[in-house]
C-alpha cells in the first residue's frame, strides 16, 4: 500500500516535471493525450452524464493542434479530462444527497 | 327577349361592381419600401404627406414580447374610409413588416404575427380618407431560452 | 404548390371575421445553416389576396419580418352564409397556394 | 422467529426510506400547494403561463389559431394512412389509438420496457414492416400531436404495475429528476420546484406538476413541433450536461416518473410555448 502510494507520488512528480519542462509539446504528445482523454471520457460516460464542456474543450484542442499550437492543444485535452472527473465527483456526491430535495 | 334583358341587366350590375372596386394604392408590391433598411426611408417611400398622431388608431402589441420570433400585433381604427394599414418595426433589418390594403367593404382591423430581432419602436400607419394617421409603441424583446 | 392554408371564418352581425394560418418557412435570408455554415436563402410570402365572392376585400404585402407559419386576421362587411371566401398567397420564389371556403 | 422480526424491521426500514409513488405524488402536490397557496394547482398544466400574466395574454392570443394546428392536421393524415401491409396505426393501439394519450408511458410487463407513446408509434411501424421515424420532430411528433389532441380533457393516468422492475424504473426516473448534473450542477428540481414561477434571466420557469400533460409542444424557439425528449435534451444542454439519446432508457424512465407526478391532471396537448 505504502509502496503504491510512493509510486503514485513519484508518478505525479514526474508528470509535473515533464509538463513544466521547457520542452514544448508536439503532435505525438497531443495524440497520446487525446487517446487517453477519449478513453477517460468514454469510461466516465458509462457512469454519469458528462459535461458538454469536455467535448467543447476537445474541439478547441483539435483547432489548436491544427494551427500547430500543441502546448495549448494538450492543455485543453487535459482540461477536458478534468471536467469529466468533476462530473464523476458531482455524481458521487449526489448519490448521497439527492433525496434531500424530494418532498416528504 | 326577356332573357336578353336580364342578361343585359346582369352585365350592367357586373360593370357597376367593377367600377365600385377600389382603386388599389399599389398595383404591385412596393418592393423598394420592403427592402429599405431604415424606417424613415420606408415612410418617405410609402407616404406622400406628413403622418398625424391619432388616438383613433389603436396599436395592440405586448410591452414585453414573450418571444421575438412571434410578436402578435393588431391594429384597429374607428376612422372611416380606411385604405391601408402598415406595420413598421424600426430596429428590424428591414423595418417594413406588412402593408394591408383594404377595400371599402373592410372593417379597419387587421392582425398579424411578426418577428422582432431586438427591442424597438413599433409603429403603424393608417391611411384613411387620403390622410396618414399613426400610432407607435416601444416593445421590449428579451432573449431567453430556458422557459417551458 | 405551397402547403394548404388553414382558414377559420365566422359571420357575426353581418361582419365576417376571418383568421388564416399559412404554413411557410418565412426565411429572412439572414439565418445561417448550422450544419453547412451557409446562409439560408430568402423564402417568404410577399403577397396575400383575400376575395369575397370573387371580389378582393383585402390585399396584404409582406416583408421578411412576418413570423414563420404566418397568421393573419381581418374583418369585412356584407358576408352571408353560403358566400365564398378565397385566400391565396405568392412567395418570392413564385410558389403559390390557394384555399376557398364557404361561410356557414 | 428472530429472523422474522429482523425481516419485518428491514421491510419497514426500506418502506420508510422509499415512499410509494402515490405518496410521492401527494407530497409533491402539497409542496406546490404550500408554495403557491393562492393558485389552482391544475393551472400548472399551462407551464409558465400559470405564473406570468403578460406572457399568458400573448399565449392566449396565439391559442386563437395556434401554430400546432398544422401538426395536428398533418398528424391526422399520417395516422390514418395505411401501411404497405394494409394495416394502420389504429390496429396497434387500444381504442384505435383515439383518446389514449393519458395512459403513456406505460410499463410493459412482458419486455420490462417503459413504453412511451412515441416508442409505441415506432414499434407499431416496425411491427408492420415500416421504417421507424426520427424521434424529435417531424412526422412522429405530428402523429403524437394528433393522438394527444384526441385525448384532451382526459386525466393523466399512468400506472405502475405490481412488478419490481416497474417500481425500479420509476425510482430511477425520480433519482434522475432530483440529481444535480452538468457544469452548472442543476437538477431538474432546482429549476422546476424550488424556482418554479421565478424568472431565470428573461424566462419564467414552469412547475414540475403538469409538466407532462401537454406534449408534444410547438416551441416558437424551435419553430416546429417537438417531443418531450427533445425538451429533455435541451434542458440537459442548458445546464451543460451531455444529453442522452431520445428514447434512451434514462429518458424513458424520467418520463415515466414525471408523468406519474401529473396523474389526475387534465391532458392538454399539444401545446404552444415560447
Amino acid at each position: 500500500m505504502k509502496r503504491n502510494l510512493s509510486t503514485l507520488i513519484f508518478a505525479i512528480l514526474a508528470t509535473l516535471v515533464f509538463n513544466t519542462s521547457a520542452m514544448a509539446a508536439d503532435e505525438a504528445e497531443y495524440q497520446a493525450a487525446l487517446a487517453n482523454a477519449r478513453q477517460a471520457l468514454a469510461d466516465a460516460q458509462q457512469q454519469v452524464q458528462l459535461w458538454t464542456t469536455s467535448e467543447v474543450l476537445l474541439e478547441e484542442a483539435a483547432e489548436a493542434a491544427a494551427s500547430g499550437n500543441f502546448d495549448l492543444a494538450v492543455e485543453q485535452v487535459n482540461e477536458a479530462v478534468l471536467h469529466a472527473e468533476l462530473a464523476l465527483a458531482t455524481a458521487e456526491r449526489e448519490k448521497k444527497v439527492w433525496q434531500k430535495g424530494v418532498p416528504k | 327577349m326577356r332573357l336578353q334583358r336580364r342578361a343585359l341587366i346582369r352585365s350592367l350590375i357586373a360593370a357597376a361592381a367593377i367600377l365600385a372596386v377600389p382603386r388599389w394604392l399599389f398595383a404591385s408590391r412596393p418592393d423598394k419600401a420592403f427592402d429599405a433598411d431604415n424606417a424613415d426611408t420606408v415612410i418617405s417611400d410609402l407616404f406622400d404627406s406628413p403622418l398625424i398622431e391619432s388616438d383613433q388608431v389603436t396599436l395592440k402589441v405586448p410591452d414585453i414580447a414573450e418571444n421575438g420570433a412571434v410578436v402578435p400585433v393588431t391594429v384597429s381604427t374607428d376612422l372611416s374610409d380606411v385604405e391601408s394599414i402598415s406595420m413598421i418595426v424600426d430596429n428590424n433589418p428591414t423595418p417594413l413588416v406588412a402593408l394591408f390594403e383594404l377595400s371599402p367593404q373592410s372593417v379597419g382591423e387587421v392582425s398579424v404575427r411578426m418577428k422582432m430581432g431586438e427591442s424597438s419602436v413599433v409603429r403603424t400607419v393608417v391611411k384613411a380618407g387620403g390622410q396618414y394617421y399613426t400610432a407607435s409603441k416601444e416593445v421590449k424583446v428579451t432573449i431567453g431560452g430556458c422557459g417551458g | 404548390m405551397g402547403s394548404p392554408i388553414k382558414i377559420r371564418a365566422k359571420i357575426k352581425d353581418d361582419i365576417a371575421e376571418v383568421k388564416a394560418l399559412m404554413p411557410h418557412p418565412m426565411e429572412s435570408g439572414v439565418r445561417v445553416d448550422a450544419d453547412t455554415g451557409e446562409a439560408i436563402p430568402k423564402h417568404y410570402i410577399q403577397e396575400v389576396v383575400c376575395k369575397h365572392n370573387g371580389n378582393v376585400v383585402t390585399k396584404a404585402f409582406w416583408g421578411t419580418g412576418v413570423s414563420k407559419d404566418p397568421y393573419m386576421a381581418f374583418k369585412f362587411k356584407g358576408a352571408k352564409p353560403g358566400d365564398k371566401l378565397e385566400i391565396s398567397w405568392r412567395d418570392n420564389t413564385g410558389d403559390t397556394s390557394v384555399k376557398e371556403i364557404t361561410f356557414k | 422467529m428472530k429472523s422474522f422480526f429482523i425481516a419485518c424491521f428491514l421491510f419497514l426500514a426500506v418502506a420508510s426510506a422509499h415512499a410509494t409513488p402515490e405518496e410521492d405524488r401527494l407530497a409533491l402536490r402539497e409542496f406546490f400547494a404550500q408554495r403557491f397557496p393562492d393558485m389552482d394547482l391544475n393551472e400548472m398544466i399551462n407551464g409558465l403561463y400559470a405564473f406570468d400574466e403578460g406572457a399568458r395574454e400573448q399565449w392566449v392570443e396565439m391559442e386563437d389559431f395556434p401554430p400546432y394546428e398544422i401538426a395536428i392536421e398533418d398528424g391526422e393524415g399520417a395516422f390514418n394512412k395505411t401501411f404497405a401491409n394494409g394495416k394502420s396505426y389504429a390496429d396497434c393501439f387500444e381504442n384505435g389509438g383515439i383518446g389514449i394519450r393519458q395512459n403513456y408511458p406505460r410499463f410493459d410487463t412482458e419486455s420490462g420496457e417503459i413504453i412511451t407513446l412515441e416508442w409505441a408509434i415506432n414499434q407499431c411501424r416496425k411491427d408492420n414492416g415500416e421504417a421507424p421515424l426520427p424521434w424529435l420532430t417531424g412526422e412522429l411528433a405530428a402523429i403524437s400531436a394528433y393522438m394527444a389532441y384526441t385525448s384532451r380533457g382526459n386525466e393523466m393516468s399512468v400506472v405502475i404495475p405490481d412488478d419490481p422492475r416497474a417500481l425500479e424504473a420509476y425510482e430511477s426516473g425520480k433519482e434522475y429528476y432530483y440529481t444535480r448534473r452538468g457544469q452548472l450542477e442543476f437538477a431538474c428540481e432546482n429549476c422546476h420546484m424550488q424556482s418554479a414561477g421565478n424568472k431565470l434571466r428573461a424566462d419564467t420557469l414552469s412547475a414540475m406538476l403538469g409538466q407532462a400533460t401537454h406534449w408534444p409542444v410547438y416551441r416558437s424557439k424551435w419553430g416546429e413541433i417537438g417531443t418531450l425528449h427533445k425538451r429533455f435534451k435541451e434542458c440537459n444542454s442548458q445546464v451543460r450536461a451531455k444529453p442522452y439519446e431520445a428514447q434512451s432508457k434514462v429518458y424513458r424512465e424520467l418520463e415515466y416518473f414525471l408523468s406519474y407526478m401529473s396523474n389526475g391532471m387534465e391532458m392538454n396537448g399539444p401545446a404552444s410555448r415560447r
